[in-house]
Parts: structure tokens; C-alpha cells; sequence
């Protein structure tokens, strides 16, 4: 665990996670009974959903609520539908679990829906059947010709600390990153296609074929925000759409070398890295099948769990804590975290003291101090006007120095939340 | 336009009747006002400085000029004697002026006395110059002469502690008062010899 | 609001208590409360002119037309607040000079002018005397309680004309004055708190 | 003294507010927003400079040449009414742009105790006619002073976990007392 | 099995720096310590029975309104500790017990709990309480009057007082060596100089401190005191003196530093500084007041709010 440094005169750094050398390949992993995939779709009307317990599925088809939905999930294992649920999720955002007992391994299905258009690749094909690759690649971008897509960024970087995912990409799989860059500047058109790497991983990267551009070691550089005001910002990108965040793409190195593997073999990879970080703080990358239940991860690397533990999805800064072992590894899920319970430090509830420490590392110049305060009144329109609620880039900072251990990260979160439901909501009766 | 006209009646009438009642009243109490004042702003002083006389020093006052200021001067008799005097001077304090009614006997040329009249110091600090006899009683037997000043500018009253600003006020007051004094002496003794009768 | 006389007389001392229950009327409150006959003074003042101009207001209230009400108000408050300053002048003067500028403020004090749109416009006379004298009373006691606790601990002791007095040292011979409430912030921070006081009791 | 004192004393020293106690209905009244409190100190100042200096000349010309000293109080409610009025009219017409920002606070300035205080303190303290201009300017300047300091303080604290029964009214007078002791940092500075 | 594991949920991040209100309000006392125990030497068991009656008082205020108020137990965090020290720090050892109870209602109480407690004081609580005691009992915290019965062995004169009556030759013969070393007479926690430094850098160094508030207290009062003893060196002392004398040490690193009442953006923090080291010499020289510390600290305090609206602009706002 971290401990407050005894020199605090500058303000405190957070180094992201450097890959080193003895990378061991990463283990795997496979899903024993069954496993779970949520659908960004609410499960409302269950006559109109296409799904129905018992369906069979295959590996790799794509799993979609109600027909032409923007969001779908591909199986990856075939077996039978035993459970469609409604979930509500984070921010009450409602999703649709559904449940597939996975068919005896022997006797795995694939599907060909991709078989037959792969040879041709575009943007159609990938936005129809590729949306949920290892790494969530989002082709939806690319369709709103009213912000047209100039550039594209792959980040061969983590977002979070501790993960080091995207880095194996780049380190070891910068083969199948060149090939996922080749495809997508062909589907796309974009020549400008930049890669993102650590300091350390320049030389590798320079074989990818694209601009390569390193970012600083310390939290949080790599979030796409500050990537593109710090490192974008030379580039001639026009300043308004440095400003609104249009006009450039992000994909994971591993979405990326995703792509390019199923376009170069006809056969959609479905398997995840996760870095896993034990109790002991032992970090080691598996290769999962999205949709395998944290349960089957826990059991096949011999970790236990106990009350009062805790388990994270994401890094220790954006991460989101889960209540049960049965939660699913999905696409975007790039590191496990599972904290002792001695490790958790606990939050107060007492008012900010003004000590103004977020004020000081927060990367967007939010006077968190003053935001704060509205926020924990609830007023969340006053606290957009005047003290920049949605400047916030979610790098979660603030919450790690405050020394009254408010939890301003997640009033943050919350209260966009609340005004972006608001705003559709009256869009919605307009 | 019915309206408009009863507007301007109504008000011109009020307006009227209210300057009639007041100017009405106003000459009714004027008479008091002043014998108030006196009696209230310059009377405790007064009586403070003059203690003991035969008449009453607000009664026999006779009014006299020095340039372009006019001052109320207040007479005592003692012994059947019209010998001692008293008028007010004032000097800048901490909150503004400090009213100081100096007594003088002007067979001896010593003050009978000093005391606060209107001031707006500070309750608890200088507002003892007026509450607290022990400061002002340090003019008392004072030979006339050209100055008085507190200790720390190198005179012998003792400032109350605290309000160095507001003892100043008052020795400048009661040098200002000396001076005046002075230079007035013979028309003071022409009036006096009026009361004395 | 069918009201008999007598609430309408009441309702002064309690639910719309001035200054605490309608916040008007502060810097009197404020200004004056140094001691407690320096209130009581300042409230006997208020009064007069509130019982008076509301009679006035009240009986007149069908002749004065309401494009130009609130002259006539001006006028005729204004009217008894000359009265009630020479009178004072008049028969107790050092009284006056305490009070001060506060004497011919009694003219824009929300209070004044507040009932008498609010209540003696619309009113009448018996109800508009009931009012005026209740709230007048009303705001005399409070200015009467704040001057008392002010001087009980800024000075050490409570005297009321000369005569009616209570000497803390007598009964505790080491106070020390605590002259910070008799000063300019000891007489917001005591009426906030005093507020404070009503509000609990209120609830 | 001098003009420069004069300010010293009317903006901090004597301030109308804190030292003197008046117009503390619109001073509590206007301060819970920034916006409100900067509208309301320039309707004062606007209104104060205007007030202050005609009720002198209605004093000195009219009153005391004609013996009429004891309509005073009358006749300077009846100056700032009308005044009051007079300028609402005359921004109405020919200035909207300002009447929208000052328009609200205009009719809460004749029942302010600090326009009708300063024109009777000009008066008790026999000022000059320009030293009746100087003070009611600076004396409104030091309302608005205090008046935006104190808008500053009060938004924090309207966001702040203050006991129920101090809420509102009485946290304010309390944080009103406080700022009128830091006042007394200017003491004796004339 | 599964279903009856009870996880820990909570919100992101997941991970802390350990830092928080009770370990920065115990490292204050701390490095308060430096200065106090000299004070403590210098004036014997009254300083210490002030010291701790300071602080008890103040932790039994907080637990009184805490009860009163049906809050949540607060004293636990320090600050109410930290108040009571730092209040009697600038009190002198014969402070009578009453005074210091009162004073630490005021400050506790009155300054910070009613406002909403910790982080919503307006003012610093422990000089507003100060300021207040000062104004009623002056007699009381007249420096020279108060230690009049204890001998020293240098010159038993409050030095502000000497300067402010007499000018500047008046204080000729303090050596700022002994000045800085505490041979002074003043508070039980402000005379020691060099005490209030040590604490003081440890504070910055720490982290608990904004440098930035410190130096440019210490500047504004260097830059002040220089403008005045150049313009008329008879009068006023110059800027060794101001710097080691009064309140001027536990001003710039325990008074002005406070949180809550003060700015937390680089640009505020310094005019804040410097306002309030200016305005202390402003004071002392042309105000009536003997020491202009306390006053200057609530006026920068009453400026904080509009200080703190010069900002950075945020990310993605007007590029
Ligand atoms: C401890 C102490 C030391 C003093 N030292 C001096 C001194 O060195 N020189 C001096 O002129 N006055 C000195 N004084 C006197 C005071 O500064 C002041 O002049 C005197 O107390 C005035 O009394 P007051 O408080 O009634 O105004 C000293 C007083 C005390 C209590
Ligand atoms: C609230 C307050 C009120 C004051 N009132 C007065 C006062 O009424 N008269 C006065 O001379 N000094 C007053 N002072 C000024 C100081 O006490 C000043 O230090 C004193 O006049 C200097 O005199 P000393 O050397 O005897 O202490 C006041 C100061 C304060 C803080
Ligand atoms: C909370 C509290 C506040 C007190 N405040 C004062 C005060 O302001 N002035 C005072 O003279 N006594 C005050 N006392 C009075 C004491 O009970 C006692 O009378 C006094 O300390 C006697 O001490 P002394 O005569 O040795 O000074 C206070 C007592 C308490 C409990
Ligand atoms: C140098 C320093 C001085 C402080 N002084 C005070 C103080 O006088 N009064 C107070 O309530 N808090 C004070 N604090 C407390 C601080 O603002 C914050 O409330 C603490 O972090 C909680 O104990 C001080 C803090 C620091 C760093
Ligand atoms: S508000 Fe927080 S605790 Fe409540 S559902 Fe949302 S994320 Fe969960
Ligand atoms: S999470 Fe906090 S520190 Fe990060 S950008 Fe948002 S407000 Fe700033
Ligand atoms: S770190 Fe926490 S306590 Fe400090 S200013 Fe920020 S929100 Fe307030
Ligand atoms: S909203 Fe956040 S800070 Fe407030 S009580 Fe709930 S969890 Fe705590
Ligand atoms: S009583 Fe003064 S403004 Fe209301």
C-alpha cells in the first residue's frame, strides 16, 4: 500500500507500471461451466428480445438484445442460452446479462458470420461483427459524418496504474499491432495513424508502422485527454478539435492487434489479457475468454477470497469494485486487482478542510475544493457553471490525496451522471 | 383626471396639515430644548467644576466674542463673589471631538476644574475621561499658563492608560481654553462686575 | 383571517417578533442595544410612531389614493418622527443624545413602513391600533432583552433610569466586564446568537 | 482633515456598515449571491452620491435660510423617495442596460438606512458641501466594500453544514460581527 | 458458498496516500511544540497549566457542541487540540483560567463548529478568539503589565510597545540575536524565534504548510518595514525587529497557514501573504493597535474568498 511520502513539498507522483524484460507469456485461463456476457441494452421488452433461454450459440456469434442494436456482444464459447436477466449496472445504467452454459470443450462450435465477409475487409463489416473484440474497439466513431475522424491513436499504453496490458502488445505482439494498423488505415482511409508508447518501448514500437510518440511515466499521462493536449497538441489538428475531442479515434494496442488477427485468419480472437494483481501484490498477465466469471480466474490460480476483501475491475485509480465472484471478465476489462481487507483504507464523512491538495494534482485545474462543496450540497448545475464539473478527465487524483478522505472522485462521477441523464431527459420531452 | 386632481389634493393637504402640527409644536418646545441642552450637555460639567456655588452658573451666562467664534461663558458666585468662571473648548480625539468645560478663578488665575461634556470615544477606554473623575482632577489647582500636556510628550498628566489619544484631546482642549482665557481676561472682567451686582 | 383584537395584538410579541421573527428593523436593533434603557427607549420611540401612523394611515386609508400611497405614508411617518424627536429634545434629552442619528432613522425602519402597507392600508382603525401597539411592544422588549444582556456583560451591571439597577459584581465579585459585547461585533454576534436562541425555542 | 483621511475614515475606519450600523436590512438582505451584492452596491453608490449632496444643498439653502430646520427629517425622506423614483424613471427610459442590473434594488434603497443616515450625517458633522460629496460617495463605497466581502464569505458558508437554528439570518449577523472586528484593523489609521 | 462471501464495495480510487486531517493536525502540534516548550521553560508551570487548560478546554468545547448538536464525535481528528495550542501559544503565562476558557469557546464554538465545523470556519479561530479576549480583558494580555512579577535576565519590555510609544532608537539595544532566541517577553508559543522557524520549515517540508503563504508573509512584513524605516528611520524600526517581534513568527507559519481561511491556488496564496505581512506593518506603524498580526490575519482572511476567484483556467474551458 501506498504511504503519504514523508517529504511533502512537491506534489505526490504515481509512476505507471514499467514492463520489464522476464515478461512470462501470460497464463491460461479457460471458463469451466459457463460464462456471462452484459449487453449495453436494457432487457425490457422480453416478447421483442431475440434471445430465448435455451437458444443454442455459437463461439464467436454475435449476441445482440433486439435486432440492428448498436451494442452486442460476441460469444466466446458456444453452448446454450440458461438465464437472460436484467442488470442494473454502474450509474444505474441498465444492462442485459445473459447466461451461456458452455457446451462440453470438445465439442466447440464456430460461427461463420465473419468467415463470409472477412476476405473483404471495411468499416460495415467491423462495426457488424468486431465491436466486441478483446479491448472494445469502437467503430461507431466513424460514422457521424457530421465530426469526421482525421486521426487515429493507438495506445500502446494503460490508462490505469499496475496494468500492463496494452505494454505486452507492443512488446510482444507488435507483429499483429502492424497488421491491425495496415487493416485499419485500409478500412478507414486515415493515414494518420499515430501510436502512443511508453519512454521505453519507442524502439519496438518504430516497427508498427506508424508515428510513434512516447508519453511521461507519471499518472495520469496517458489518459487520452491530456494525451491529446500534451502530446497531440503540436500536431496540426486545428484547436477547436483539440478542444472537443473530435476528430481523433482511440483504440487499444490490443483492440488493434485484435483486428488485425481477424481479418488476417477469419477467426475472431476472444480472449482477453488481464493483468491479474493478487493479494500479495503478485502481478501476472492470463489470457481469458471474455465472459469467464472471476470465480474460474480465482480457482485456477489458487487465489481465495474473504469478507471484507476487495475486488477491483480496472486499475487502483478507475477501477470499480465488485460485489461478487461470479462478475464476468468483459471486453474492456484490463487488470484484477484483489485487496486484503487490511488494505482498504477507509473513506470519512467529514467536510472538506480546504487543504486544497487536489487543487494542486489535478491534471484539469479544477478548483476541486470549491467543486466539492456544491457537489455535496447537490447542486450539480452551479457546480458545471462555475467550477468546471465536466472539465473533470476522470484520472481520480483528487480522491487519492484528499486529506479528508471525501470521496470527490466518485461525487465527480455521480454528478455528471446525473446532469448528462438530465439533459437527455429533457431532450427527450422537447 | 378626477383622480389626478384628488392626488395633488390629497397630498397638498397633508403636506400642509403636517408643516402646520410641527411647526407648532416645534415652537412649542423650543424654549425646552435649549434649557435642555444646557442643562443636559453643559449642566453636569458645570456643576462638576463650579460645586458649591451660591447661584446657578446656567442662569448667569453672558455670551462674548473673539474674533468670529461666540461663547456661552457660565459665572459662579462664591461668597456672595462673582470670581470664577467657565466655558468649553474642545480638541481632537479618537472618535472626534471632545467637548471640555474649563473652570477658572480669575482672582487667582488657577483652575477651579475640567470636565468632559460630548465626546464619541470609545465606552471603557476614553469615554473615562468623562466617567472617571481621577483623570480630570489632575487640572484642578492648575496655575494658567501656556501649555498642558500628557507625561510621554514631556508634560505632567498622567494619561489614562489606554486612551493616550483621548488625554491629549482634553490638555489640548484645556491649553486652547488657557490661551483663550488670556486673551479675553479684560472683557471677562467687565462682564463679570455685571453679575457680581 | 377572521382575527379577534386581541391576536392581532399578540401575534406581535410572538410569531412576527420584530427583529426576530420578521428580520426588520436591524440597525436600531444593532445600533442602540448598548444598554438596556438606550432599547427600551428606542422601542417606546418606534412605538409611538408606529401606533400613531398606523391610526393615521388607518383612518384616512378611503381617501389616500393608491398611485401615491406610500407619499402620504412617507409623510405622515415622517410627520411623527419629528414629533417624537422633539418631544425628546424636549423632556428627555439625554436620551436623545444616546439614540442619535438613530431618532430620525425611525422613518426608513422597515418596520414602520412595512405595516403600514401591509396592515393599516388594508385595516381598520381598532385592528391597525392592536397591530401597531403589538408589534410595537413586541420590538420594545426585544430591544429591551438584547440591550439588557449587552450591558448585563459588557458592562457588569443593568441600570434603567438612574434607579432600577443590578449589579453583577455584587453577586459575582471577580466579573470582569466582558466589554467585547458592548462594541460593534458584539452586537451583530449576540443578536445572531439570540436569533439562534428564538429559533430553538420556536422550533 | 484632509481629503484623503475623509476616505480612509469613510470607507474603513467609520465604515456605515460595520462601524455605524446602518443599512443593515439590504446588507443582509442582498449578500447571499455575488451578483445580488454587486448590483446592490453600485445602485448605492449611484444613489448615495446623488442624495447625499442634494439633501445638503436642501439643508443649507432652504432649511436653515428659512428657519425650517426642524422639518429636516421630513424633508429628506421626501428628497430620497422622489429621488429614488426620479432615477428608476429616468434609467427606465434612457439607460435600460443599467436599469436591468440596478433596477430591482432601487425601491429597497428609500427604506435604507445608510442613504438616509449619511445625508443626516453629513449635516450633524458640518461638512463642507465637496466634503458632503467626498463622504457620501466613500461612505457608499465602504457599504459596497463590506457588502462584497461579505457576499464572499456567505456563499461559502450558504454551502457549508451549519446547524439548523444558525442557519440563514443568524450565521450571517454572527459572520457580519466578525467582519466588523476585522474592521478594527484600521483604527487610528486617520 | 459464493453467494454469502460479503465483499467490500466502494468507490474509486481504491487507493489513498495516507494522509489525513489527525496525522497533519498531530504533526502542527508537533512542530507547535518547538516553540512551546522553550515558552514553557522561560515562565514555568503557569505556562504549562495555560497550555494544557488551552487544550482541554478547547477538546471539551468540541465535545459539548458535538453532543449539543447531535454530530458525529469530532474531537478524534486533532483540530480542536490544535486549536487550543496554538490559541495558548499567543496567550501570556498569567492568562487566568476564565479567560482562556472563554477564549477557547470562542474559538471553538464560535469561530468553527457553528459555521459547520471543521474546513467552513471563515476565520481563523484561534486568532478571532484572540482578537475578541483582547478587545474585553486588554488589561489582561498587556505584555508588560501581565509579567510584571517575573524577573528575567534581559529587558523585560514588550518591544511592539517600546517601538509604537518611543520609535525606533527606543529598541536600539534588542539585539535581534536575542530576539530570535526568545529573550523577550511576549505569548507563551510566539517569542521563541528560532523555535517558530524550525517548526515552521518542518511544517513546509512536511508538506503541512504552504511555503508559499509563509514567505510571502515574511515578505510583505520585510518590504513594509523597509519602505517605513527608510522613509523616517527615527520612527520606525526596521525590518529585523518587526520580523522577530510580536506575533510575527507564529503569524506567518500557524496563523496565516490555516486551511480554511486561507487560498489554495499559487497566485492567491501570495497576494494573500503578502497582504497580510503588509498590512501588520501598516498597523503597527499608523494603527492603533500595539502588535497588527491578528488584525491582518482576519483581514486576509475576509479577502480569501474573492483571492481564491484568480484561478487557473480549467482544461477544455476557453482555449
Ligand atoms: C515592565 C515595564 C517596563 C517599562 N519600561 C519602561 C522603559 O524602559 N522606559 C520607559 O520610558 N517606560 C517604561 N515603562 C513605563 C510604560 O511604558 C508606560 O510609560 C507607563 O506604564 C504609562 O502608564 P499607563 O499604562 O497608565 O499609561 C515600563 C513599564 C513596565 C510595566
Ligand atoms: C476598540 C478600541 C477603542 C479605542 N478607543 C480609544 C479611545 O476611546 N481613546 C483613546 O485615546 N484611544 C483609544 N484606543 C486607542 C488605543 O488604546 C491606543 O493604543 C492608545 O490610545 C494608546 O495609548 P496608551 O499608550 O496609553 O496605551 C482604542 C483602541 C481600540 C482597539
Ligand atoms: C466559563 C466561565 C467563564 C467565566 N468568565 C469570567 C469572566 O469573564 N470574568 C470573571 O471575572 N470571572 C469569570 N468567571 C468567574 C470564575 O468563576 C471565578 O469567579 C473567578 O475566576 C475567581 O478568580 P479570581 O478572583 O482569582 O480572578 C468565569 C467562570 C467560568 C466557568
Ligand atoms: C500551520 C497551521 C496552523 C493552523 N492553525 C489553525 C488554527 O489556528 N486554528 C484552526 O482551527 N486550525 C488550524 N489549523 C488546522 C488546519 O487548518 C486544518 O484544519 C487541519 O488540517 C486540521 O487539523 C492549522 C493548520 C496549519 C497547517
Ligand atoms: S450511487 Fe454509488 S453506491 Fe449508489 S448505485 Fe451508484 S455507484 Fe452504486
Ligand atoms: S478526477 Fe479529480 S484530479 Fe482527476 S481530473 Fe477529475 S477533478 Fe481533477
Ligand atoms: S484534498 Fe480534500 S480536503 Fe483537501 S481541499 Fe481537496 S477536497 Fe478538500
Ligand atoms: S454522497 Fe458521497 S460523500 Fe456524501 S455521504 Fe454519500 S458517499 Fe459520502
Ligand atoms: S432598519 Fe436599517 S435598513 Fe432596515
Amino acid at each position: 500500500m501506498i504511504k503519504r511520502s514523508f517529504f511533502g513539498l512537491v506534489k505526490p507522483k504515481l509512476q505507471y507500471e514499467i514492463i520489464d524484460d522476464a515478461q512470462p507469456e501470460p497464463v491460461n485461463i479457460n471458463a469451466s461451466e459457463k460464462i456471462m456476457l452484459y449487453i449495453d441494452q436494457p432487457y425490457e421488452n422480453k416478447a421483442n428480445s431475440l434471445l430465448k433461454i435455451g437458444d443454442q450459440v455459437k463461439n464467436g456469434q454475435k449476441i445482440e438484445v433486439v435486432k440492428d442494436a448498436d451494442a452486442y456482444m460476441l460469444s466466446s464459447k458456444s453452448g446454450q442460452i440458461s438465464n437472460i436477466s436484467s442488470f442494473v449496472g454502474f450509474m444505474e445504467k441498465k444492462l442485459t446479462a445473459v447466461t451461456i452454459d458452455i457446451d462440453d470443450q470438445a465439442n466447440q462450435l464456430l460461427d461463420d458470420s465473419f468467415k463470409d465477409v472477412y476476405k473483404t475487409p471495411s468499416m460495415e463489416n467491423a462495426k457488424d461483427l468486431l465491436s466486441g473484440l478483446p479491448g472494445k474497439p469502437d467503430f461507431d466513431v466513424f460514422f457521424h459524418p457530421d465530426k469526421p475522424i482525421k486521426s487515429i491513436v493507438v495506445l500502446g499504453v494503460d490508462g490505469d496504474l499496475l496494468t500492463t496490458t496494452n505494454q505486452w502488445f507492443i512488446k510482444n505482439g507488435i507483429i499483429s499491432v502492424k497488421t491491425g494498423i495496415d487493416l485499419l488505415r485500409k478500412i478507414t482511409g486515415i493515414h494518420d495513424i499515430i501510436l502512443i508508447v511508453p519512454q521505453h518501448l519507442a524502439q519496438v514500437a518504430g516497427s508498427a508502422g506508424a508515428t510513434v510518440k512516447t508519453v511521461d511515466s507519471e499518472y495520469p499521462a496517458a489518459h487520452p485527454q491530456l494525451i491529446i493536449r500534451h502530446i497531440l497538441a503540436d500536431k496540426n489538428l486545428g484547436g477547436n478539435d483539440i478542444a472537443s475531442n473530435s476528430g481523433i479515434a482511440f483504440f487499444s494496442a490490443e483492440a488493434v492487434s485484435a483486428i488485425g488477427a481477424a481479418y488476417k485468419t477469419g477467426q475472431i480472437p476472444l480472449d482477453k489479457i488481464v493483468t491479474f494483481i493478487s493479494k500479495d501484490g503478485n502481478k501476472q498477465l492470463v489470457s481469458v475468454p471474455i465472459g469467464t466469471p472471476l470465480q474460474d480466474i480465482l480457482s485456477q490460480l489458487n487465489e481465495s477470497l474473504n469478507d471484507g476483501d476487495r475486488v477491483i475491475f480496472g486499475g487502483p485509480m478507475t477501477g470499480v469494485a465488485v460485489y461478487s465472484p461470479d462478475f464476468p471478465v468483459m471486453p474492456d476489462t484490463d487488470a484484477i486487482i484483489i485487496q486484503d481487507k487490511s488494505q482498504v483504507v477507509e473513506r470519512a464523512d467529514v467536510a472538506c478542510i480546504n487543504c486544497g491538495e487536489c487543487v494542486r494534482v489535478c491534471p484539469a485545474n479544477i478548483q476541486i475544493n470549491q467543486l466539492i462543496r456544491f457537489l455535496e450540497a447537490g447542486q450539480y448545475e452551479e457546480a458545471a457553471d462555475q467550477y468546471d464539473l465536466f472539465s473533470c478527465i476522470e484520472c481520480g487524483f483528487c480522491s487519492f490525496v484528499c486529506e479528508s478522505r471525501i470521496p470527490v472522485f466518485q461525487h465527480i462521477k455521480l454528478a455528471k451522471h446525473t446532469l448528462e441523464s438530465m439533459n437527455a431527459a429533457e431532450e427527450n420531452n422537447a | 383626471m378626477n383622480e389626478m386632481v384628488k392626488m395633488v389634493v390629497v397630498l397638498t393637504v397633508l403636506s400642509s396639515v403636517a408643516g402646520g402640527v410641527l411647526a407648532a409644536i416645534n415652537k412649542g418646545t423650543a424654549s425646552q430644548i435649549e434649557a435642555q441642552q444646557l442643562e443636559f450637555v453643559k449642566g453636569p460639567a458645570i456643576k462638576a467644576i463650579l460645586t458649591g456655588s451660591s447661584n446657578n452658573p446656567i442662569e448667569d451666562r453672558f455670551k462674548i466674542k473673539e474674533g468670529d467664534v461666540e461663547k456661552s461663558v457660565f459665572v459662579a458666585k462664591y461668597d456672595g463673589k462673582a470670581n470664577t468662571i467657565a466655558f468649553e473648548e474642545s480638541g481632537k480625539g479618537f472618535g472626534g471631538d471632545v467637548g471640555v468645560m474649563v473652570g477658572i478663578n480669575m482672582d487667582t488665575d488657577k483652575l477651579v476644574g475640567a470636565a468632559v461634556t460630548v465626546h464619541t470615544e470609545t465606552p471603557g477606554m476614553g469615554a473615562r475621561a468623562k466617567d472617571d473623575p481621577s483623570f480630570v482632577s489632575q487640572f484642578k489647582g492648575m496655575p494658567v499658563k501656556d501649555s498642558v500636556t500628557v507625561t510621554k510628550d514631556g508634560g505632567q498628566i498622567n494619561a489614562i492608560s489606554g486612551a493616550t489619544i483621548t488625554s491629549r484631546a482634553v490638555c489640548v482642549a484645556v491649553t486652547k481654553a488657557m490661551s483663550l482665557y488670556q486673551k479675553v481676561k479684560p472683557k471677562l472682567q467687565q462682564e463679570i462686575q455685571k453679575v457680581g451686582k | 383571517m377572521p382575527k379577534t383584537l386581541v391576536q392581532e395584538f399578540t401575534k406581535g410579541l410572538w410569531e412576527e417578533l420584530p427583529p426576530f421573527r420578521l428580520v426588520l428593523g436591524l440597525c436600531p436593533t444593532l445600533g442602540v442595544t448598548t444598554s438596556m434603557e438606550n432599547g427600551l427607549g428606542m422601542g417606546i420611540a418606534t412605538t409611538f410612531v408606529l401606533v400613531g401612523s398606523n391610526l393615521l394611515i388607518s383612518m384616512l386609508r378611503s381617501m389616500i389614493p393608491t398611485k401615491v400611497r406610500i407619499a402620504c405614508f412617507i409623510i405622515i411617518i415622517a410627520s411623527f418622527v419629528t414629533i417624537v424627536e422633539l418631544l425628546m429634545q424636549a423632556y428627555t434629552y439625554p436620551l436623545y443624545l444616546k439614540l442619535g442619528v438613530f431618532i430620525p432613522l425611525i422613518v426608513v425602519n422597515c418596520i414602520v413602513l412595512g405595516r403600514a402597507e401591509a396592515f393599516a392600508y388594508k385595516n381598520k382603525v381598532s385592528f391597525s391600533m392592536a397591530d401597531g401597539l403589538g408589534i410595537g411592544i413586541g420590538y420594545t422588549l426585544a430591544l429591551g432583552a438584547l440591550g439588557a444582556v449587552r450591558e448585563l456583560l459588557g458592562h457588569g451591571s443593568v441600570t434603567v433610569w438612574g434607579d432600577l439597577s443590578y449589579n453583577l459584581a455584587s453577586s459575582f465579585p471577580s466579573f470582569h466586564p466582558f466589554s467585547f459585547m458592548v462594541q460593534a461585533p458584539g452586537a451583530f454576534i449576540c443578536l445572531g446568537l439570540m436569533l439562534c436562541l428564538i429559533n430553538v425555542i420556536g422550533d | 482633515m484632509g481629503y484623503f483621511e475623509l476616505i480612509i475614515a469613510c470607507v474603513f475606519v467609520n465604515n456605515i456598515l460595520l462601524a455605524q450600523f446602518l443599512g443593515n436590512c439590504p446588507f443582509l438582505g442582498t449578500s447571499k449571491k455575488m451578483e445580488t451584492a454587486v448590483g446592490m452596491a453600485m445602485a448605492v453608490i449611484f444613489v448615495l452620491v446623488l442624495a447625499g449632496t442634494i439633501t445638503w444643498l436642501v439643508y443649507t439653502y432652504i432649511l436653515v435660510k428659512f428657519g425650517l430646520v426642524y422639518l429636516r427629517t421630513i424633508a429628506f425622506i421626501v428628497v430620497i423617495a422622489s429621488l429614488v423614483q426620479f432615477v428608476e424613471m429616468f434609467l427606465k427610459k434612457s439607460i435600460p442596460a443599467l436599469y436591468a442590473g440596478l433596477g430591482i434594488f432601487l425601491p429597497l434603497i428609500t427604506t435604507n438606512c445608510a442613504v438616509m443616515g449619511v445625508c443626516v450625517l453629513n449635516i450633524d458633522k458640518e461638512f463642507t458641501f465637496l466634503q458632503a460629496l467626498v463622504a457620501s460617495l466613500f461612505y457608499a463605497v465602504g457599504f459596497g466594500l463590506a457588502l462584497i466581502l461579505f457576499a464572499g464569505l456567505r456563499e461559502r458558508i450558504f454551502l457549508a453544514r451549519v446547524p439548523k437554528p444558525l442557519q440563514d439570518t443568524s450565521i450571517a449577523l454572527i459572520t457580519a460581527g466578525m467582519i466588523s472586528l476585522a474592521f478594527f484593523a484600521f483604527q487610528g489609521m486617520v | 458458498m459464493p453467494n454469502t462471501l460479503k465483499l467490500t464495495v466502494s468507490h474509486a480510487p481504491f487507493w489513498h496516500n495516507g494522509s489525513s486531517i489527525s496525522s497533519k493536525s498531530r504533526n502542527i502540534l508537533l512542530a507547535s511544540l518547538l516553540a512551546v516548550v522553550p515558552g514553557c521553560y522561560q515562565y514555568g508551570m503557569a505556562a504549562v497549566g495555560v497550555v494544557t487548560m488551552s487544550i482541554a478546554s478547547a477538546i471539551i468545547w468540541e465535545l459539548l457542541i458535538n453532543f449539543i448538536s447531535r454530530r458525529p464525535i469530532s474531537v478524534g481528528d486533532g483540530n480542536a487540540a490544535l486549536i487550543g495550542m496554538i490559541f495558548a501559544m499567543m496567550l501570556p503565562a498569567t492568562t487566568p483560567w476564565w479567560a482562556v476558557v472563554t477564549g477557547t469557546f470562542f474559538a471553538v464554538v464560535i469561530a468553527k463548529e457553528i459555521f459547520g465545523g471543521i474546513g467552513a470556519n471563515p476565520f481563523n479561530p484561534a486568532v478571532l478568539a484572540m482578537t475578541i479576549l483582547m478587545l474585553s480583558w486588554g488589561n489582561l494580555f498587556d505584555f508588560n503589565a501581565a509579567l510584571l512579577n517575573y524577573s528575567f535576565n534581559f529587558k523585560a519590555v514588550y518591544p511592539l510597545v517600546l517601538s509604537k510609544s518611543f520609535g525606533a532608537h527606543a529598541v536600539e539595544p534588542f539585539a535581534l540575536m536575542d530576539l530570535l532566541l526568545g529573550k523577550q517577553i511576549g505569548g507563551i508559543g510566539s517569542t521563541c524565534g528560532i523555535g517558530l522557524i524550525l517548526g515552521g520549515v518542518y511544517l513546509i517540508l512536511r508538506g503541512f504548510i504552504r511555503w508559499e503563504v509563509c514567505f510571502s508573509f515574511l515578505a510583505g512584513i520585510i518590504i513594509a518595514a523597509l519602505c517605513f524605516n527608510i522613509l523616517n528611520p527615527e520612527l520606525y524600526a526596521g525590518p529585523g525587529f518587526h520580523l522577530l517581534t510580536g506575533y510575527t513568527m507564529i503569524g506567518a507559519f500557524f496563523l496565516a497557514t490555516e486551511d480554511s481561511s486561507s487560498p489554495v491556488n499559487f497566485i492567491p496564496m501570495l497576494i494573500y501573504g503578502f497582504l497580510g505581512g503588509a498590512l501588520t506593518i501598516l498597523i503597527r506603524n499608523i494603527g492603533t493597535h500595539i502588535d497588527g498580526v491578528l488584525y491582518a490575519i482576519l483581514i486576509i482572511n475576509l479577502v480569501n474568498p474573492l483571492l481564491d476567484k484568480i484561478r487557473p483556467k480549467a482544461i477544455g474551458k476557453g482555449v
